[in-house]
């Protein structure tokens, strides 16, 4: 009776500590926040445990920036520490520091107890940065849960409102069913690969000649579909608007950031790195993928009142977008698809930082209607949300553009010009919200008395007390506004001088090699 | 070829198999009434009363007697409860207690008349593992049971049940944690051997964890004083108040069954199993007398404590384990892997 | 080694599991159906694992427990959250977001 | 390289930016501040023209972004240098218009203003493909919110309508952009660069050309506006506030006929050979429809917006004579619509004033008999708008007729009738508005001062211009000749009409080196094809030693004396035209 | 391999056939006198609620959520422990980062009063 292993001597794997570090920086502090917030005290609470979280993330983002330029394989190629890795962690480590800020004063970390709110949100974010690390099919799937399941928990965090529990219920079912399909298409994948390194994959795609196996094709095809569970890409969207409206504002940032960041992330290093050699077969599939998702986005957007749904949409169809930079699995397409990433992150925290704002100031200020007149009145507000519209529908001099130019450049050069052609589509039909949302802000009062409302715009905010703009003298926590001033101005400045960003994203996309 | 978990090799031919696993049913089967005549007879005692001695010599077969007046009673059930999950829940228990008894190692492999076998059921690379596996499987038993009987007694009872059994399984997981570190192996055989090998059963090194794994095998036994999914008191029978005749019996066997294989599997895992202590290296036959003896001893104590303490109130039973037994099994995980590593 | 019929027993749970979520009204069942559905890939990992032989597909399979588990507990948490509160328990009665 | 380019082009946006964080009425005085400022460096351009030399002059290049290869370079040559001073005075002009009223929030109004300036001087200047559909649509931002904030009723339906409209377009232009940029780097090996010099150098091959060219087109004849590509005029043009207004129909749509000869023409020369009767008919249809629809309107400003309608069509159609002389015409003409527009939506804005706010002809009349004034001005701009003879509008319309004729008599003849539906509503609007009956709400009175002070300059300017159209078609002849040529190659027809461009190409022809004038794209001097190297700016100073420079009147394209005035300097080694020793040019303009 | 999981097999069966055996014994050899009280569920001589839907406490979710974290405890030492002394100084400090984490929450589920019942 032997055990063949039990003899044999293990070596335990080599671990990188350095390169961990921006990981451990994120799980160190999550434990720390989470026992902080056991003290009774109030200040400790509510503004040392932010705090502490703050210091976290940035203490993450620092090594992050130490370890620019490493290209190394953590803990035995389960995880890879590249330029692409540390880019998207700088932009994981921004959306953490946003809604960390976006937070401080909202009432949903006060209903789920400061330590854990803000200890999930590490939580989730070292599982992003598991994700866009992973290079192996565990540490993916063990990544996309440790993001995925802080974050049901923070979506149902503010307890007492009805679409959080639910929002987060309905997150959680969703999300499980996505893990689910993508699980079983990596176990085909192993299956069919017999290993689950991403590199041993791809050789042995390219080595044993497997690529037109049943086994490998229905695993990735699982793949895609559970990733585009993830990424909220048509026709598996359905959850997002619901979710984003019933989770607490400043997490809707978080997730419709940082997680399609973290699985537009993965997404590329899964089919550029270990599936490339079978990338006639799903190229096409998810070009088609993207086309449905950008026209889908789009026109569900258009009938929407409230922004966070808008959002939603619109997040949807920018999914659409960034897979264009992953069809084309080329260099220029996954520089596109970073680039963009960045910009689609810059945008939308500007985007929500204004909608949390405008919701401490009124109780419907998710709604469109409340902005009427915020351009006169808080243009301080006004401002940020105005360049998220434009950014996002792609006006010139903002990041947006230049990341859809980027995309679309991209697409041409992969000889996929119609899906640049669907992106064009796509922000043309996204006019038709994004300006609604800035006429809404910037329109001046009615000249006529009698004319209740203009015509064109979605009905007015519902006549409550304190409803009228004279009314609400609640002001903004200014944390908020300050992250809305900052991202709405690294918008223009983005689409300004976008070089550096561009610099970033080529060392990223270098750190891909193999690509088509 | 890697695999992580140790394969395990060896097996006998079929038709062995299947004799052994019906000696040892039958054997493991015969020990059960013993236990349950001793129960009451050393409650006698100790209540200082003579216990049941009217049924044949000293009482002897009192358990039969028991057993033939509940299979000729009349089978009925509450209208309230769900006929088929009511009929199964018992089967369960029962099937869960049996199927542990084949992973007891009464000794090792000896040669029968020229063929090699194994004194066990099963010895497979993940003994441990199947233990709990059906110790965890028996929490559906019970649940069941009190579940589909319809009875709020019932339910209650099986609530209680639920969750003293899932609160003590992690402690008791926890306990058998550090054995297996020290043994290097899950497989129970093997676990014994290792014993014989550091010369010295598992109980003095791990004597902690052998205090949280006998009292997380009282609480999965739902014996005292942990019975309080059966406490008569407050709950008539706890989850099979419902119960009478063949599903009471069966109840019945399959706790006391518990009793024994538990007994058995902690002395294999901290009592050296057939090992004699001071060295003393019997000839093979004797070594499944060893076990039974050991499964003996330690029956008696689960009698000896039901005689002795009272029973905990259900916070004390929960807080209980989960704020001491867990901790203090956790730190003699750790304590154990250091000292593991460190030699 | 017949690795397809561990993969057709695997893809049955599967769908059983996928079923399930899709038709079923209580939460619970759709949890446990999540559940189905993990089970049925982690069956396919092993599966797969020793027809390889190597134990990629078994470290996975455990990792995939741990997170099935914890998937199962912050559904339940939810799930008593959404009791506690004296919401209906019925993911079709649950219509404040016009799902 | 110079900065001077960027200086003038970031100017109005500086200022209003200033202006913007300014109180009370600071924010317009800065305003007047900035576009004068730039209007003085339109002017210094327009006076230090080097009118003999060839291609870009004041380059400014600088990589921009250069991950996706695009740049930030900007140039003025003879198809813009107009088009600039007439966006700067017509800013000017708005601007001090502007002041004239109180406006609600006037500090982001100025700044819209500011910034729309700057968006419209970028579009003009860009010399890079992505830098020109950067700023192409950014020209729309600062009239989307000017016309949000301080519009008409119904404007958000209106506005909308209006960005959607183009933005489609433009944003159907940036796909085509890049298409152009990656397939004209795809056959070299080369990074992809937008460069426009660049792009021309690499060429695309037909069948991208064609659906470049449309889109593109799509873009440009949105923005004119031209049928039919007009749905958005008629509400855009009721909701915009007027001085936005003046400034929309008289410079943004001349950024969009620029367009056709800065990117389509020269880029796309095959697939504007084979466009060239489609735009011609659409052009036609425009000119009609336009002048049809300005006769039927009883409102002003759609008169005014039908008949710019008409207008660009004319424009549209010099440029597609793919002609010389019909691009000169499409840019004299330009110019002078812009030049009208301005006054004309001033004079609308005074009439609406004195018929009690009412915009509708119907509701006007009789005011010329207390304002005698301002009929005087309103006749004069009438007679411009309707392309009296002696103005230069009439000039422009003549030009493009004669490049159309020489190419499509049938067309050109047809075109004719719409100069003469010119008259028909731009007299109808004149008479309705300042004789006739007194209307109703009639409050008439003549020309405040302040009022005087913006729209005499500019009915000046009119005259002068009619008076001596040569200045602009002067600077400008090169450059569309060397415009129109690659497109007129394809057509199989000789390059060029004005004898300069056509020695040009004739010497080019003969040469075995190349056909066209290189350029070479960083600096923007000429490349000695002899050589292959660029020829040295400061050695262009002097005569070179091979042998005597030939001088040549570029209006004839016969040899003439050395100094003739106006005359170019060729050196005949090279077949390239040098700076004249004599004239003592200088290069590069120091205001 | 999976033969040696056969005699488990026989053991489930012959549990199986027991436990069937005695449920249906009483069937078979008990008597048969029907009377309708007999099948009301127990209530301590009152007249009998027959109520069909129980409910779990709230409390019993929360300790099934803690047993199913704390179970994966074990879950993972039990690899880890098969392969301590192979592994070696890298196992222990993997045992002693995963332990902490699981102190931590510990004492977070202490201290939030997940672990007191009242």
């Amino acid at each position: 009776m032997t055990t063949l292993l039990a003899q044999a001597k293990i070596e335990g794997p080599e671990i990188d500590w350095a390169g961990l570090s921006p990981l451990i920086a994120l799980i160190g502090g999550s434990v720390i926040v989470l026992l902080l917030g056991l003290f009774r005290a109030r200040p400790v609470r509510e503004h040392l445990v932010p705090f502490v979280a703050l210091a976290a993330i940035g203490a993450a983002l620092g090594l992050t920036i130490w370890q620019w330029g490493e290209n190394v394989d953590l803990i035995r190629g389960a995880m890879r520490l590249d330029d692409l890795t540390l880019a998207l962690t700088g932009l994981f480590c921004a959306a953490g520091i946003a809604t960390v800020l976006l937070s401080w004063r909202h009432i949903a970390p006060r209903e789920s107890a400061h330590g854990e709110f803000y200890s999930l949100l590490l939580a989730s974010l070292a599982g992003m940065v598991v994700l866009v690390g992973a290079t192996d099919l565990i540490t993916l799937f063990l990544g996309l849960e440790l993001l995925s399941i802080p974050l049901y928990v923070l979506c149902a965090t503010e307890m007492r409102r009805e679409g959080a529990l639910e929002s987060g219920l309905k997150y959680l079912i969703i999300g499980s069913v996505g893990s689910a399909t993508l699980l079983f298409g990596t176990a085909f994948i192993y299956g069919a690969a017999g290993s689950t390194n991403f590199a041993e994959i791809a050789a042995a795609i390219a080595d044993e000649g497997i690529s037109d196996s049943a086994l490998l094709l229905t695993g990735v095809g699982l793949a895609v579909i559970g990733l585009a569970f993830k990424a909220s890409v048509a026709p598996f969207h359905q959850w997002t608007p619901d979710v984003y409206e019933g989770a607490p504002t400043p997490v809707t940032a978080f997730m419709a950031v940082a997680t399609k960041v973290a699985a537009i992330g993965i997404t590329l290093r899964l089919f550029d790195v270990a599936l490339i050699g079978v990338s006639d077969v799903w190229q096409p599939a998810i070009a088609i993928l993207a086309a449905i998702t950008i026209i889908v986005g789009n026109v569900g957007a258009l009938g929407q009142s409230s922004l966070k749904r808008m959002l939603a949409y619109s997040g949807v169809a920018q999914a659409g977008y960034l897979l264009a930079g992953v069809v084309v699995a080329s260099q220029a397409g996954v520089e596109a698809a970073v680039f963009y990433l960045a910009a689609y992150t810059v945008m939308n925290l500007a985007a929500f930082a204004v909608i949390v704002a405008r919701q401490a100031q009124r109780p419907d200020g998710d709604d469109i209607g409340a902005l009427r007149g915020l351009g006169t009145e808080r243009p301080l507000l006004a401002w940020p949300l105005t360049l998220a519209m434009l950014g996002l529908a792609g006006f010139p001099l903002t990041a947006g553009f230049i990341g859809k130019f980027a995309l679309i450049q991209a697409s041409v050069e992969g000889d996929y010009t119609w899906l640049g052609v669907m992106i064009v589509i796509g922000s043309m039909i996204s006019l038709g919200y994004y300006l609604k949302v800035v006429a809404t802000m910037w329109m001046t009062s009615s000249p006529e008395p009698g004319e209740a409302k203009p015509a064109g715009i979605a009905p007015g905010p519902p006549v409550m007390a304190g409803g009228s703009p004279e009314a609400d003298d609640a002001r903004a926590p200014w944390e908020v506004v300050l992250v809305g001033g900052v991202f709405g101005l690294l918008i223009l400045a983005i689409g300004v001088y976008p070089q550096p960003l561009f610099d970033l994203a080529q060392d990223a996309a270098a750190s891909l090699s193999g690509l088509l | 070829m890697t695999t992580v978990l140790a394969e395990v090799g060896f097996y006998e031919p079929v038709w062995i198999q299947i004799l052994k696993a019906l000696v040892i049913f039958a054997v493991g089967l015969q020990i059960v009434p013993i236990v349950l005549l001793a129960e009451r007879k050393i409650l006698g005692r100790f209540q200082q009363r003579y216990g049941p001695n009217r049924v044949g010599p000293f009482g002897a077969l009192q358990p039969l007697a028991d057993i033939g007046k509940l299979l000729w009673k009349e089978e009925f059930r509450p209208k309230t409860s769900i006929g088929f999950l009511f009929v199964l829940a018992p089967i369960i228990s029962i099937i869960t207690a049996t199927a542990t008894l084949a992973a007891v190692p009464f000794g090792n492999v000896v040669d029968i008349f020229g063929e090699p076998v194994g004194l066990y059921g099963i010895d497979v690379n993940i003994g441990i593992l199947y233990v709990f596996a059906f110790g965890a499987i028996a929490f559906y038993g019970l649940v069941l049971g009190g579940w589909a009987s319809g009875s709020k007694y019932s339910f209650l009872g099986a609530m209680r049940a639920a969750a003293q059994l899932i609160s003590y399984e992690v402690a008791g997981g926890l306990a058998v944690v550090g054995v297996v570190m020290m043994a290097g192996s899950l497989s129970l055989t093997e676990i014994v051997e290792a014993q014989a090998a550091d010369g010295m059963w598992f109980v003095v090194p791990q004597f902690v964890g052998f205090l949280v794994f006998l009292t997380a095998a009282f609480a999965e036994t739902n014996r005292a004083p942990f019975d309080l999914a059966e406490a008569d008191a407050e709950l008539v029978g706890g989850y099979n108040t419902e119960y009478g005749g063949g599903g009471f019996a069966t109840y019945f066997m399959a706790e006391y069954l518990n009793i024994v294989v538990l007994s058995a599997i902690t002395a294999t895992l901290f009592l050296g199993g057939w090992l004699l202590p001071f060295g003393i290296d019997p000839p093979t036959w004797v070594d499944p007398l060893v076990v039974i003896a050991k499964i003996g001893a330690l029956s008696f104590f689960f009698i000896w404590i039901r005689a002795t303490l009272p029973r905990l109130r259900y916070d004390q039973l929960m807080s209980f384990g989960w704020k001491i037994l867990l901790p203090l099994a956790t730190i003699n995980t750790l304590v154990t892997a250091i000292l593991v590593v460190v030699w | 080694m017949a690795i397809g019929w561990y993969l057709a027993v695997s893809v049955i749970i599967f769908c059983i599991g996928l079923s399930g979520v899709l038709v079923r009204r209580n939460p619970l069942v759709i949890l446990l159906c999540l559940e189905l559905m993990l089970n049925a890939a982690n069956l396919a990992l092993i599966a797969f694992s020793r027809m390889h032989g190597n134990g990629d597909g078994q470290i996975f399979a455990i990792i995939v427990m741990v997170v099935a588990a914890c998937e199962v507990t912050v559904g339940l948490g939810l799930i008593v959250a959404i009791y506690r509160r004296k919401l209906p328990i019925d993911v079709d009665e649950l219509k404040a977001l016009n799902g | 390289m110079t900065l001077h380019l960027s200086i003038m082009l970031w100017l109005p946006a500086a200022f209003a930016l200033l202006g913007a964080l300014l109180p009370g009425k600071l924010p317009g005085r800065i305003a007047i501040l900035g576009s004068l400022l730039t209007l003085a460096y339109a002017v210094v351009y327009v006076v230090d023209f080097d009118t003999g030399k060839d291609g870009l002059q004041y380059l400014t290049d600088e990589a921009w972004i250069e991950a996706l290869g695009i740049n930030y370079k900007l140039g003025i040559d003879g198809l813009n240098l107009f088009l600039i001073l007439l966006t700067a005075l017509l800013w000017f002009g708005a601007t001090l218009w502007a002041n004239l009223k109180e406006w609600e929030h006037a500090r982001t109004f100025f700044l819209w203003l500011g910034i729309g300036e700057t968006a419209v001087l970028g579009a003009l200047l860009a010399q890079d493909l992505a830098l020109f559909v950067v700023f192409f649509d950014l020209m729309l931002v600062p009239f989307f919110f000017i016309t949000v904030g301080w519009g008409g009723k119904d404007r958000v339906p209106a506005v909308t309508k209006l960005v959607i409209y183009t933005l489609v377009g433009s944003l159907l232009m940036l796909t085509a952009a890049v298409a152009t940029g990656v397939l004209a780097a795809e056959g070299t090996g080369n990074p992809v660069d937008f460069d426009l010099s660049v792009i021309q150098a690499s060429g695309l091959s037909e069948g991208s050309q064609k659906w470049i060219f449309l889109f593109f087109a799509a873009a440009f004849l949105v923005k004119m506006p031209a049928v039919p590509l007009h749905g958005w005029l008629p509400d855009g043009y009721s909701a915009m506030p007027l001085p936005a207004l003046a400034l929309f129909s008289g410079v943004l749509s001349k950024v969009a006929a620029y367009g056709f000869l800065r990117i389509s023409l020269p880029l796309f020369p095959d697939a504007a050979a084979d466009f060239q009767e489609l735009m011609l008919i659409l052009a036609l249809v425009s000119i009609l429809y336009g002048s049809v629809m300005a006769f039927s309107q009883t409102n002003a400003r759609l008169i005014l917006g039908y008949s710019s309608i008409a207008q660009l069509g004319f424009i549209t159609l010099g440029i597609f004579a793919i002609e010389g002389t019909g691009a000169q015409g499409a840019i004299l003409q330009s110019v002078n619509h812009g030049l009208v527009t301005l006054p004309a939506m001033f004079i609308l804005a005074l009439l609406a004033a004195r018929a009690g706010g009412s915009e509708d002809i119907r509701d006007m009349g009789g005011i010329a008999f207390k304002a005698p004034v301002l009929a005087v001005f309103f006749v004069i701009t009438t007679f411009a708008l309707l392309a009296m003879p002696g103005s230069s509008n009439f000039v422009g319309e003549f030009l493009i007729l004669l490049g159309v004729f020489k190419t499509q008599m049938a067309i050109a003849i047809i075109a004719s009738i719409g100069v003469v539906l010119a008259s028909v509503y731009a007299l109808r609007l004149f008479i309705r508005a300042m004789h006739n009956r007194v209307g109703a709400d009639v409050d008439s009175r003549d020309l405040s001062l302040a009022d005087g002070v913006i729209l005499v300059p500019v009915v000046l300017l009119i005259i002068a211009f009619g008076l001596y159209p040569q200045l602009a078609l002067e600077r400008g002849e090169k450059a569309t000749a060397a415009v129109v040529a690659p497109a007129r190659a394809i057509l199989g027809e000789p390059t060029g009409n004005y004898g300069l461009a056509e020695e040009e190409a004739e010497a080019a022809a003969e040469e075995p080196a190349g056909a066209a004038p290189q350029i070479d794209p960083t600096t923007g001097q000429p490349i000695d094809p002899a050589t292959g190297q660029t020829a040295d700016p400061s050695a262009q100073g002097a005569p070179p030693a091979g042998g005597e420079l030939i001088y040549v009147d570029p209006t004839s394209g016969q040899q003439v004396a050395p100094g003739t005035p106006g005359a170019i300097a060729i050196d005949p080694a090279t077949g390239q035209p040098v700076e004249d020793p004599a004239a003592g040019a200088v290069n590069e303009v120091t205001p | 391999m999976l033969r040696s999981y056969l005699p488990a097999l026989v053991f489930v069966l012959l549990g199986a056939g027991i436990g069937t055996l005695f449920a249906f014994a009483n069937r078979m050899l008990g008597t048969k006198r029907r009377v309708p009280h007999k099948a009301d569920p127990y209530e301590c001589g009152l007249p009998s609620e027959v109520k069909h839907n129980f409910k779990f406490g709230i409390s019993f979710y929360l300790i099934a959520m803690l047993f199913i974290l704390f179970d994966l405890e074990v879950v993972f030492l039990f690899p880890v422990a098969l392969q301590l002394a192979s592994f070696g100084t890298f196992a222990l400090i993997e045992i002693g980062v995963f332990i902490t984490l699981l102190a931590v929450a510990f004492v977070y589920v202490w201290r939030r009063g997940a672990l007191s019942w009242t």
